[in-house]
């Protein structure tokens, strides 16, 4: 334990974290942040939770929560809907695209030209499709010939098995999962296809209305959460099983794979963790208007800040 | 003629537009039992429930002891055709429950119906669900319900004519007995022409529709009247004139 | 005689069960199914042991909810049932709209309630309350409205109050509805506290399916299924119980039929 | 007479309606609720306009699902219920399991049912059939065992077999039955049908709803909430329908009863 | 004695170990109507099962015509104390009922049902349901539905005793007439003493339990019985011996 030096006379804040899935190692950084008492330390109190089915935006811009995991293109939709919500970014958790297609050695998919005529598990988003067809175009294939079945993929191990061909995966759980297990599989990431797929995919998002009036609290959170992450970066196999402790239903060996493979993508190059670099926020959102997925043109820098962040 | 405790005057009752009871007209002396004999819906039981305040009349009063009670519940005992024992009480919370509603205090209510149980021969049965008991057995509990809401004057709606005749015949017996025993005027409303000569003082004839009182036959052969009486002349004379009167 | 008869009773459906887990068990075994796709019975029971602990916290959650949200129900439906009964202008006004209310997919309604009342337990119990009051109403309602007129005449005639009538007739009256209402209510509660669950919070079997379901943990997801299940049929039983002391009368009338 | 009583009985519901619509309405316009919590009723009305057709045709493959799974459930159902009540075994040892299959949370089973029969209509069918196979099933074998004893013993005294007294007393008599749990079965099987598609297709309300609420479309999520509400509603009038057809001795038990 | 259409001989049954009727013999001569008279629950309807052969004797036989028919049911007609007309059938095919059991074509079977509507006072019913008729039709039409099924031998079970007084009265007459016109042997059970003295040849008194045949009195007043038989010395003269009886 560090030693506390907060004054006890400090009145406790409490803080409501929403998940955006259940508890996986994307998540290591906040979960370690409470265990080791950074957010105590902080005068602090977080309590994790595990989101509603379709996200925790609205609840976020309701009040009824002050952070949540999100994703780039989900507070697009949130900020370009007809009742727009009180949604902004405050920070990535990963700082590069990790997402990609996998399969299985035998189905030869090396690159996305290879997914014509396979059977692709869809979760049906219109992001999603437009991804998928900007990868395949580019690579010289038919976005048309790929056969989409509705994803329901709740294990990529089985489903792999089935008679799924091809799934979008975040490498850092997915794709490590299939390597622990012993799969022998595919993979290629969107970002490497296309630059402007490298977008921001998870991120913590809270309302502009509760930054406005708890900016310093907003500020003592994510600097307790960076400080995690940065133990997480330090520490993959303690972190693992500081997740697995919170999780227990979370495999080990899995995590720690996974912790192991974060450790590089949680800040990769960046001068800190959780930097939004402005320019690729703002060419997804471009892109995602002229592919029709959001009704307006957003400005330039909406959506995110990094203002938050420890400097 | 005795002094008259209950009189109903000029009674009609419309449902829905339709005249069912029409200028009604019927007394009740004191101690006396009257029956009233009428085929299924001729509108006898419509008159019991103006009667017993239960259904406002249309024209007419009804007097208790002289008093105009109108509309008004509560005053005479009234006894159904079905014994409407609830099932979820025992017998004698069944039975106690007039002085239940009363007011009376649980225990001492339970006390006074109690006391009745031998004479009305439901001795044992007070901590039995009413399911438990004979047909018989039940409709004498009911009666010591009535019985109990009020010594005064009461209304009996075929009272009997659940029971099979075996039965019947009993409980005619032992309410010819008990009518020897304690003092009660009632009206009777019955289908059976023997069962109104048994036990009767005076026996209304209704006819319809709408139902109107056609005749009153006096039964004068004194109390008691053993099983004897139901294969004497003079009851085969009184069933007789009844059966003409009904039919015409 | 009457317990040789209990025992042969639950004979048959006892063999049966077992003989449909054989069946699985073999099926599985067989390899005819992939064991991702369908764990084994055994797979299940040891799954069940090895997470006991987990489940009973989880459930008591569960349990927390679908009671507070049962208790709710009740009282409201007591209230809703009686004035509807009282007052033929709103029974004629809400009837239709309760019966319509039943329609609406209160699933489809939990991301709302999450959104409108938050994390903790009010949103689960809502859900429980929206699924639960319904039948509920009905049963009372259907009770209060099937008493027998000649008997109310009979208490009118006796000069009984209008409180007097529900106290004696109206209520114990509908007692039996309630009760077999309140058996289809205590199951629809835990499963509702479940779904409501699966929209987020920290603990609950819900919650706890939803991150066993998500790491690929079958077998321990049947066993969730399994323990709502039991769940369920203890609730029932218990709900049996307190039927049979609340109406002693029902005794009576259950020896008369075996005997005719 | 008849016309205007009905017309007086619509009256209450649909004031009490409007006013609980006028509330809302001004309780949005009031900005008391953010519009993203709680859309107007007019915000509902206007989704529902513009997106008119594809709300018809996620209907219409619902609705595909709904009947193909009801129509199996009936058939099921008959089955079941006729050798239940042919053979005392059967219903001995059945009965209760059926009981207990009521216990489970069947959209707790739809992951599954989705990894065993694969994404196309099947698994949504099998919820349907899940769902309402139930109370159908009672519905019929009560109305079969409720028969009366006496009118059987008169059957066989008249020397009939065994079908004809199923086609003359037993069929007949469970068809009251039949048709109030065809009607909470109607309703159960579109929400069983939009429960099933949330888990994944292509096409159906329950995959419209997901979608609208991926993009924040809260007047077009409760948009579909009506429509689903609307559809069960005419289901159920449609069976009620049907009802009147198949019994028409009913029109003079009704008669009969209004003249009382 | 008539030729013997019906014979019981020595039946006995038994329910859950207990004897409900024992050692029974009873006869039914040809056109002749015999009634069997006893309490509630003293086993009648319990004979009748074992004679219309849908019970199984647990000693003793039944003879139709000298053949054995012990255990087989469809041998002779059996109406019981409700009507038991279904609800979902018009009047017309509830009274064709038995014929379409036989396996007659349905249009065949309701045109020779049909023909018989005058004659049981049933015209202008044969498209309502049921319910739309009144307690007495009901009752006609369960007669003639057992008369259908077999102009032979008829087993009836409490037939009038769920009329009122007055439409009992009636069916009565109505049936003393039929009886003129039409042959028919039949069993009959009932509670009411005048019932069974107006109408039967002979009747059989029930008493125990176990239920035994305590008495056979023979009524032999000659038909038609009028109104007046009713109050006849000879009426009374049975109906004591009958009471007398049954007390025993
Ligand atoms: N509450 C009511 N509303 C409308 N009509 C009624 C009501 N109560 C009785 N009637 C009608 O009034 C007539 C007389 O009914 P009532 O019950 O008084 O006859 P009853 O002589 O007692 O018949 P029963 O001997 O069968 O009991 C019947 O035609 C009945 O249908
Ligand atoms: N299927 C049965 N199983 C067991 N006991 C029975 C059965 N049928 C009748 N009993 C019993 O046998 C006795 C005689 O019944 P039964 O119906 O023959 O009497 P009953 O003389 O026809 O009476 P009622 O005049 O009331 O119709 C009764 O005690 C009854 O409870
Ligand atoms: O969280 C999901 O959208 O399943
Ligand atoms: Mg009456
Ligand atoms: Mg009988």
């Amino acid at each position: 334990q560090t030693g506390t030096d907060k004054p006890t006379d400090q009145a406790v804040e409490k803080i409501t974290f929403v998940l955006d899935w259940t508890p996986n190692t994307n998540h290591t950084g906040v979960y370690a942040a409470k265990e080791l008492g950074y957010f105590q330390d902080a005068g602090l109190e977080v309590d994790i939770i595990q989101p509603p089915e379709g996200g925790a935006l609205p609840l976020v811009a309701a009040g009824k929560a002050e952070f949540t995991v999100s994703f780039q293109e989900e507070i697009a939709a949130a900020i370009t809907s007809n009742n727009p919500l009180d949604v902004i970014a405050v920070g990535t958790i990963l700082q590069h695209n990790t997402s990609g297609i996998i399969s299985l050695k035998k189905d030869d998919i090396l690159s996305p030209k290879d997914m014509e005529n396979k059977v692709y598990a869809t979760w049906d988003t219109p992001v999603e499709k437009a991804i998928l067809k900007q990868v395949i175009t580019k690579d010289g294939g038919n976005y048309d010939n790929v056969k989409m079945i509705p994803n329901t993929v709740t294990d990529i191990i089985s489903a792999l098995q089935s008679n799924v061909d091809a799934v979008w995966i975040f490498y850092g759980w997915d794709g490590v999962a299939t390597k622990v297990k012993g799969l022998d599989t595919n993979f290629f990431a969107f970002k490497d296809i296309d630059p402007v797929l490298d977008f921001y995919t998870p991120v913590i998002a809270a309302s502009q209305t509760y930054l406005n009036q708890n900016g310093d609290t907003a500020k003592k959170f994510l600097a307790a959460v960076a400080k995690g992450y940065e133990y997480a970066i330090a520490n993959p196999e303690e972190a693992a099983k500081i997740l697995v402790k919170n999780a227990p239903e979370v495999d080990l060996d899995i995590a720690t794979a996974s912790q192991k493979y974060l450790a590089d993508q949680y800040k990769a190059e960046a001068k800190q963790w959780g930097y939004i670099d402005e320019k690729r926020w703002d060419n997804f959102y471009t892109w995602m208007y002229e592919n029709k997925l959001i009704s307006r043109k957003l400005d330039s820098q909406t959506g995110f800040t990094n203002v938050y962040l420890p400097k | 003629m005795k002094l008259i405790k209950l009189e109903a005057q000029n009674i009609s009752k419309r449902f829905a537009g339709e005249l069912v009871i029409k200028d009604i007209n019927i007394r009740l002396g004191e101690n006396e039992l009257v029956s009233l004999l009428g085929v299924s819906g001729i509108g006898k039981s419509t008159l019991f429930n103006v009667i017993a305040g239960v259904l406002a009349p249309d024209t007419g009063q009804v007097f208790l002891n002289g008093e105009d009670i109108t509309g008004q519940a509560g005053k005479v005992s009234y006894m159904q055709q079905k014994d409407l024992m609830q099932p979820h009480m025992t017998v004698l919370d069944n039975i106690s429950l007039p002085l239940f509603i009363r007011g009376v205090n649980k225990r001492q209510a339970r006390a006074q119906a109690l006391s009745h149980f031998r004479e009305f021969g439901l001795e044992g049965t007070q901590k039995k669900y009413p399911i438990q008991l004979s047909g018989g057995m039940r409709q004498r509990a009911a009666l010591l319900r009535t019985y109990l809401f009020s010594q005064d004057v009461a209304l009996f709606d075929e009272p009997f004519s659940a029971l099979d005749a075996i039965t019947k015949t009993a409980m005619h017996r032992w309410y010819l007995a008990l009518m020897e025993r304690i003092n009660m005027s009632a009206l009777f409303i019955t289908h059976d022409i023997d069962e109104a000569i048994l036990l009767s003082d005076r026996v209304y004839v209704m006819t319809g529709p709408p139902g109107v009182i056609a005749h009153e036959i006096v039964i004068d052969t004194p109390r008691p009247r053993g099983d004897e009486f139901l294969v004497s002349d003079a009851f085969i004379g009184y069933k007789r004139e009844i059966i003409k009167r009904l039919s015409a | 005689m009457k317990k040789l008869q209990n025992i042969t009773n639950k004979l048959y459906p006892t063999a049966l069960l077992l003989f449909l887990l054989l069946i699985w068990q073999m099926v599985t075994e067989s390899g005819l199914v992939p064991k991702f796709m369908l764990p084994s019975p055994i797979d299940v029971i040891r799954a069940f042991i090895s997470s006991f602990s987990e489940l009973m916290q989880h459930a008591a959650v569960s349990l927390t909810e679908a009671f507070a949200g049962l208790g709710i129900s009740i009282i409201l439906a007591f209230c809703i049932a009686l004035l509807m009964d009282r007052f033929e202008v709103l029974y004629k006004a809400v009837h239709p709209l309760l019966v319509v209310t039943q329609t609406i997919p209160t699933v489809a309604l939990a991301p709302l309630l999450v959104l409108w009342l938050g994390y903790d337990m009010a949103p689960k119990i809502m859900l429980v309350v929206l699924t639960c009051f319904f039948p509920m109403t009905i049963a009372l309602l259907g009770g209060f409205k099937s008493s027998d007129d000649d008997a109310m005449n009979l208490m009118r005639a006796i000069g009984a109050r209008r409180w007097q009538i529900y106290r004696y007739i109206k209520l114990p009256n509908a007692l039996p509805g309630f009760f077999s209402g309140l058996k289809i209510s205590v199951s629809y509660a835990i499963v509702g506290a479940v779904i409501a669950e699966w929209l987020g919070g920290n603990s609950g079997l819900g919650v706890y399916m939803t991150r066993v379901r998500k790491s690929f943990a079958f077998d321990k997801m049947f066993a969730v299924i399994f323990l709502i299940i039991i769940l369920s049929l203890l609730l029932m039983k218990c709900v049996g119980v307190i039927e049979r002391r609340a109406m002693p009368w029902r005794h009576a009338e259950e020896e008369k039929e075996v005997k005719n």
